[in-house]
């Protein structure tokens, strides 16, 4: 059972990624800001909660698929949004865009849209924990496609022969790019074995399989293995099996869903429309919003004023982000090397 | 070239060519990610699906070794594959089949292999995809003795040189650059080869050579109308192939005009340009009139942002600026 | 009339430049060896002095603006109200003109003949600091080089109109006519017709009488006498500010640096006996008397008026006699007597801009120097504590020299005598009411 | 100064560092000294810090670029050890697009205190894919230095600079390197990168070599002095930075460049300076730059065959002989 203030503080996490998410979209349609990006909607139970579990000096590995775990990290949204909008004020000067955004004083190391390449870079930072020796451990976020390339069972086998303190978040959201393979019940996009869990099963690596929308079961598998891993049994693997956003597409996500509506926690019935199943089984926000309302560990009152919380930090990211200059192409030039 | 009503695009071009020698040749097949029922990211394989099927147009996991492991192998075993790797970027992913196998296999057996594949896959920046989906990574193979590279400019030479690429007895990396997959001219019907190694002039001129390579000789051909309002004439050369390269024609025009810049849309330093700069000095030495010239993509990684990215791909101003130089 | 000053070429490699910081603003008068500006390079931070006096016209170039390509035009510099109408103030006479492009009978091309667009960097103010480590070589492409050997024209002898001088092949082209004309060329100029293998269009006129003596003297100098070339660097710092000291006083006639450089060749070579000689059907002539001649360029050719007794001459005297043969060579009031003999010659092609010149000897003389633009450079000073870089105002002087009269020990004595005489200009005897110190020992 | 071999001047700097920085982890440390010669020190560093060091990782390049890149970043120096470059290929999705973008893509947040290296060049007893020297790629790619150092004493001082860099550095050695022996400064010594060393002074001729071709050229030189060609040996030790102005000094002053090195020909090292003196040294060439590299063909095994492929002090002479008319 996570006590109230952490399931609270989670929760608030969720909507938070949720808003700035529906934010992301809304400015992709107004602003002209060019570069795709690849939202969050759906996944949100697991970077907010896993986040949750970290202490200040772990480190992150992440994808293209990176704001949710930002978010929760605790960085700055109008810098974040910056950098998804490209401004020179985002934390990486604009160069890194949506798909490279990399806050290092949040603990990520490297954002990387090279499939696979984070599980290598993952191992190394478990490495640096391991030398440092204080309990800290890496937790490297990937995607199903990751274990796809070659890297990925390499990066494995090492982080089993030597152990090191890497937790292996495959987020599989059961989607290629433009394959769209959602038919094929969670094994992968692409891959021969049973579940993507097999293939680390192989190499002796503590496996777990979640249902990646349920805070609950997030929380209960991720806080053991990182026990495990603190106390040196590692590495550990878990899937997360999510349900693919119907507004998913890279290029241009489109909200589908709409705009989250809050008083689906209280008021069920009222969800109807083409992606009320969607919302009604795998909206992790409104799903968990109900868990805590129905347990009476939140009030109405008190999600809506979380809401208008979380709306007007999400207002102030964006006008942030929105005053903030785009770079002069100039300034691109400099900083190749240290 | 042969005189043609009929326009269409270099991306349709390509797909034509692959879908003739496909019907040629059924000991062919299109294999990569996302290229199937997709039809690929940018449309690049419309309609190969739809007509040719699963078994010989085939989706592959996010897995690039891989997949070019099995093209290889195939190609050895006689087929003539396509392997589509989608952004020149992931060659890095498939460096060891490549350099230590399909490089080297013909000449290791002393000839007793061949390597008749095509690595299709897609160059250049734009659209602000980043620093891990915008290289121009042709510097790399063309490095590495046994392969041959192309790299087209127009719709007609990409029809021409795929149908070559098809048909040649070695591996083949054939360069799109993304930005010209909707540009449209011209296409001859039917059969149409151009032969690898042969470079095209694609305007006529007498002060300068610009010497560039796939989408930059469009950026010359801009700045060849520039400098003619200057009262310079500039001579622009596609070379087409970069392995093997036309040399002959090449140091030709330069000798012609003594005067050369080369353009190219990968990263300057130790880049196409260099060998093109270096072959063009020492070959055309005595016939220079000035400095030959080089422009690329500065050397840093491609930042994912519109402002910021505009400045890894040359310009004509910049090529207009060079040429300026040139005549104090 | 106004100067352009660029963005200079502080090192070999140097393709841009940062423009760190303006030290004037528009308005302001500078002296010059006044520092106007500090320009970045990747490596370092160097100042960029006026070569002039003048006032700051215009600034072309914001403070902090990085990639300012070499030859840029940064400022313009219009000349100060006080020297506006006076030519004399003119640190580089244009009537000084001499050089072996100009001496060996080929013209620079006439304006307008050029088919090419170029622009001539003539018109720019000096204030290029020359790049240090290059090799002293004429700036040809290669393809000029491969005209001039298939047609057998020295390129030495041309001028180019390339960036920074290089010699282009259209240099060679331009050449071609001039070359021609000078033997067995009237039936080509009568005919009308142009070598088969002048492609380009051109134009071609008779060499004047003054022309074709030149190119028949060039020729024959560089054919027959064995030319060896030594060349020195020489701050001029010192110089520069007598100089500045001498014509602030007011009443004397205004000095230019080639005054002093005149003065002190006189000089070096009152103390280097054996440089005053002449080479003659196996004997050696060795003069009692320093005639120094001084090559000035008119359009129809090249004059070399002759200073007489110049050991003996204080520098005011000296200057005004310059002038005086300066000006009656550009108004072709010269007598035979002002241009016949002399023992030495003195050719500066400063005022362009140009490092160093590698004359032609001027026949019978022995000796002819080459004087090229004084600009601030980098150089290195060994100290107590090691070697420092530091900037000051360099010229280099190239002594090309008969072999068959000199030898490279006469040589060597004679560049380091004048060096001497130039670097420590209140040494120079008569140098002026201000110069205190006694003589320096004998060289 | 003492007197030892490339190889073990290269591993003192290794060990004086593992001394000095207790986060750094040593990968592939059983590559580091080749398969015959011992160093005692090596011996002591990888008893006493056992836990960060690993002897010999599994064979998978990518991954274990991986494991030094992300120790790097996350504040651990890494060194790794690739045994060969004809191996490393395999993780040079690694080295370009997580080590030498990160930097600049996150702005300026992350460093890549990382170092590579591997072996170059021809193995003599070895298969063609064991053979290659493909440095000239990855310095086509911006953020990666690259070292191709030619002494012993270089090789300390460069090892010990790369391993205090900021920026990710890939060292490859040429094995003919590893035993030769020279005076190595004692105790703390490092060069900067970016300078070029003129390995002898001349006048008529530069001859820009790397790693072992420097020797080659030297002894070209030698050869040529006794004709009375002065040829000026230019080593750039980094190729990445590249002391450009050092090359187009010395060009400046000799006219003519003959380029040796052990990169095929095609988008080579002598490509780059090829063009960096047909740009940038232009008025000063007296004859056009001649590119001394093994032919454009995979490498085949065994000495014989691989003849062509060896660039020796004759086919120096020779290309100096062809720019000297």
């Amino acid at each position: 059972m996570i006590d109230s203030v952490q399931a609270l503080a989670i929760f608030e996490s969720m909507l938070l990624i949720r808003r700035f998410e529906e934010t992301v979209i809304d400015l992709w349609a107004t602003v002209e800001t060019e570069s795709h990006r690849h939202v969050y909607i759906g996944q949100e139970a697991v970077g907010a909660t896993i986040m949750e579990l970290l202490r200040e000096d772990d480190l992150i590995l992440t994808t293209h698929r990176n704001h949710g775990h930002v978010l929760a990290r605790g960085a700055d949204p109008g810098r974040a949004l910056a950098e998804i909008l490209g401004r020179a004020n985002g934390f990486n000067k604009g160069r890194g865009g949506s798909a490279g955004l990399t806050v290092r004083e949040a603990g990520f190391l490297a954002t990387t849209g090279q499939v696979g390449g984070g599980i290598g870079l993952g191992i190394g930072a478990a490495q640096a924990q391991k030398i440092r020796g204080r309990g800290g451990i890496c937790v490297t976020f990937f995607g199903d496609g990751g274990l796809e390339e070659g890297i990925g069972f390499e990066a494995m086998n090492i982080a089993a022969l030597y152990r090191l303190p890497v937790l292996l978040v495959c987020e599989n959201n059961s989607v290629g790019v433009t394959t769209g393979r959602a038919q094929n019940e969670w094994s992968s996009s692409s891959m021969a074995a049973e579940t993507l869990g097999d293939i680390p099963r192989a190499l002796g690596i503590a496996t777990e399989v979640v249902a990646g929308e349920s805070v609950t079961d997030v929380h209960e598998a991720a806080s053991r293995l990182i026990g495990d891993l603190r106390e040196g049994r590692a590495p550990a693997f878990i899937e997360m099996r999510t349900r693919r956003w119907p507004g998913s597409r890279s290029f241009n996500p489109q909200l589908v869903t709409g705009v989250t509506n809050l008083d689906d926690i209280w008021e069920p019935v009222s969800v109807t429309g083409e992606y009320s199943d969607w919302i009604n089984r795998y909206d992790p926000v409104i799903g968990y919003g109900r868990d805590l309302f129905r347990q009476g560990r939140v009030s109405r009152s008190e999600i809506v004023a979380m809401n208008e919380r979380v709306g007007r930090t999400v207002e102030a990211a964006r006008e942030f982000a929105l005053a903030s200059p785009l770079p002069s192409a100039e300034s691109g030039l400099a900083g190749t090397f240290a | 070239m042969q005189q043609t009503e009929r326009q269409i695009s270099l991306k349709a071009a390509v797909i034509e060519a692959i879908a003739e020698e496909f019907r040629r040749d059924p000991e062919t097949f299109y294999i990569g990610e996302d290229v199937g029922v997709a039809e690929g990211i940018f449309k690049q394989t419309q309609g190969l699906h739809a007509e040719f099927g699963d078994r010989r147009v085939i989706d592959t996991p996010i897995s690039e070794a891989g997949m070019f492991g099995l093209t290889v192998g195939a190609a050895v075993a006689g087929m003539r594959p396509i392997v589509e790797i989608m952004f020149s970027d992931f060659l890095t992913l498939v460096m060891d089949q490549l350099v230590n196998h399909a490089a080297k296999i013909h000449y290791l057996s002393g000839g007793g292999f061949r390597v008749p594949l095509v690595l299709r896959t897609a160059i250049g920046v734009g659209g602000v995809l980043g620093s891990t989906h915008s290289q121009t990574l042709y510097a790399w193979p063309a490095h590495v003795p046994g392969l041959k590279l192309a790299a087209p400019s127009t719709p007609a030479d990409a029809k021409g040189l795929m149908t070559a690429a098809i048909r040649d007895d070695n591996p083949v990396l054939y360069f799109e650059d993304r930005m010209t997959y909707n540009l449209k001219g011209p296409v001859p019907e039917g059969e149409h080869i151009v032969e690898l190694g042969v470079a095209d002039i694609k305007r006529k001129g007498s002060d300068v050579t610009l010497i560039a390579f796939s989408r930059m000789v469009h950026v010359a051909l801009e700045a060849a109308d520039a400098l003619a309002a200057k009262g310079i004439s500039a001579e622009v050369v596609d070379p087409r192939s970069i392995v093997p390269l036309d040399t002959e024609t090449l140091i030709d025009s330069v000798a012609r005009t003594g005067r050369a810049v080369v353009i190219d849309g990968g990263h300057e330093l130790y880049g196409i340009g260099a060998e093109v700069a270096a072959t063009v000095a020492e070959g055309a030495f005595d016939y220079l009139d000035a400095p030959v010239m080089r422009i690329g993509a500065p050397h840093n990684p491609v930042p994912c942002s519109k402002p910021l990215e505009a400045m890894m791909v040359p310009s004509a101003d910049q090529v207009v600026a060079k040429v300026e130089r040139m005549y104090g | 009339m106004t100067r352009e000053i660029l963005m200079p070429a502080l090192t070999p490699t140097m393709e841009e430049g940062t423009l760190a910081r303006w030290h004037v603003r528009p308005g302001d008068s500078v002296e010059a060896g006044q520092v106007i500006a500090e320009i970045e390079t990747d490596k370092s931070v160097l100042e960029l002095e006026a070569l002039e006096d003048g006032e700051i016209g215009e600034l072309m170039v914001e403070e902090g603006a990085e990639g300012v390509p070499v030859d840029r035009v940064i400022a313009t510099l219009l000349e100060a109200h006080e020297s506006s109408d006076s030519e004399e103030a003119d640190p580089a006479p244009p009537a000084e003109l001499a050089d072996e492009a100009v001496a060996s009978g080929i013209g620079r091309p006439e304006s307008g003949s050029s088919s090419k667009p170029r622009s001539q960097g003539a018109a720019s103010t000096p204030v290029i600091p020359s790049s240090g480590g290059r090799r002293n070589r004429v700036p040809a492409s290669p393809a000029a080089r491969r005209l001039a050997r298939e047609r057998g024209i020295d390129i030495a002898a041309l001028m180019g109109t390339g960036p920074r001088g290089r010699i282009v092949a259209a240099d060679v082209e331009a050449a071609l006519p001039a070359l021609s004309s000078d033997d067995g060329s009237t039936a080509v100029a009568a005919t009308g017709t142009p070598p088969a293998e002048l492609e380009i269009p051109f134009e071609e006129r008779p060499l004047s009488t003054l022309g074709k003596t030149m190119a028949r003297r060039m020729a024959e100098s560089k054919a027959t006498i064995p030319h060896f070339h030594c060349s020195i660097d020489v701050c001029v710092d010192a110089a520069l500010s007598l100089r500045a000291e001498l014509n602030a006083s007011g009443d004397g006639p205004k000095l230019s640096l080639n005054d002093l450089v005149v003065h002190a060749v006189a000089r070096a070579l009152q103390d280097t006996p054996r440089m005053n000689v002449q080479y003659r059907d196996d004997r050696l002539i060795r003069f009692r008397r320093v005639d120094i001649a001084v090559a000035v360029a008119l359009d129809e050719g090249l004059v070399t008026p002759v200073l007489r007794g110049a050991e003996t001459l204080p520098l005011p005297k000296l200057a005004s006699r310059m002038r005086d043969l300066n000006e009656r060579a550009r108004a072709r009031q010269l007598d035979v007597e002002d241009y016949r003999g002399g023992t030495f010659t003195v050719s500066n092609v400063g005022m362009f801009g140009i490092r160093q010149s590698w004359p032609i000897i001027n026949p019978p003389h022995a000796g002819t120097l080459g004087v090229g633009a004084a600009v601030p450079r980098p150089v290195a000073i060994a100290g107590d504590d090691g070697t420092r870089v530091d900037v000051a105002t360099m010229m280099s002087l190239t002594l090309a020299a008969d072999h068959r009269a000199v030898d490279g020990v006469i040589s060597g004595q004679f560049l380091r005598r004048l060096k001497e005489a130039l670097e420590h200009p209140e040494a120079l005897p008569d140098s002026g009411e201000r110069a205190q110190s006694p003589n320096t020992s004998d060289g | 100064m003492a007197r030892m071999t490339f190889a073990a001047a290269m591993v003192d700097a290794v060990v004086a560092r593992m001394h000095d920085d207790p986060t750094m982890t040593l990968i592939g440390s059983a590559y580091l000294l080749g398969p015959t010669a011992e160093h005692p020190e090596l011996n002591a560093v990888r008893e006493r810090y056992a836990d960060r060091i690993i002897d010999e990782p599994p064979i998978a390049e990518s991954a274990v670029a991986g494991l030094a890149i992300g120790s790097a970043m996350s504040g651990c120096r890494a060194l790794a050890h690739f045994g060969l470059a004809a191996f490393a290929v395999e993780a040079w999705s690694q080295f370009i697009h997580e080590a030498g973008v990160a930097h600049h893509q996150s702005g300026g947040q992350i460093t890549v205190p990382a170092v590579f290296v591997m072996m170059h060049g021809i193995m003599p007893i070895e298969h063609s894919q064991h053979s290659r020297s493909p440095y000239a790629m990855l310095a086509n790619c911006p953020g990666i230095q690259i070292v191709l150092a030619s002494t012993p004493a270089d090789i300390k001082g460069l090892m010990t600079t790369a391993l205090r860099s900021d920026n990710p550095t890939v060292v490859m050695n040429h094995p003919l390197l590893m035993a030769m022996e020279g005076e190595v400064p004692d105790g703390d010594f490092s060069i900067p990168f970016g300078q070029a060393e003129v390995r002898r002074a001349g006048d008529d001729v530069t001859i820009v070599a790397t790693s072992h071709k420097v020797h080659v050229a030297l002894e070209a030189a030698e050869r040529l002095a006794a004709d009375g060609v002065s040829a000026e040996v230019v080593d750039p030790r980094t190729i990445v930075p590249l002391d450009r102005a050092a090359i187009l000094a010395s060009v400046c002053k000799t006219g003519r460049v003959v380029v040796v090195d052990d990169s095929p020909r095609t988008c080579g090292f002598g490509a780059e300076i090829g063009a960096l003196v047909a740009e940038s040294a232009f008025d000063d060439l007296k004859a056009a730059v001649v590119r001394l590299s093994p032919p454009d063909t995979p490498i085949p095994r065994g000495t014989v065959a691989q003849t062509p492929f060896r660039t020796t002090p004759e086919k120096v002479v020779g290309a100096v002989r062809s720019v000297l008319w």
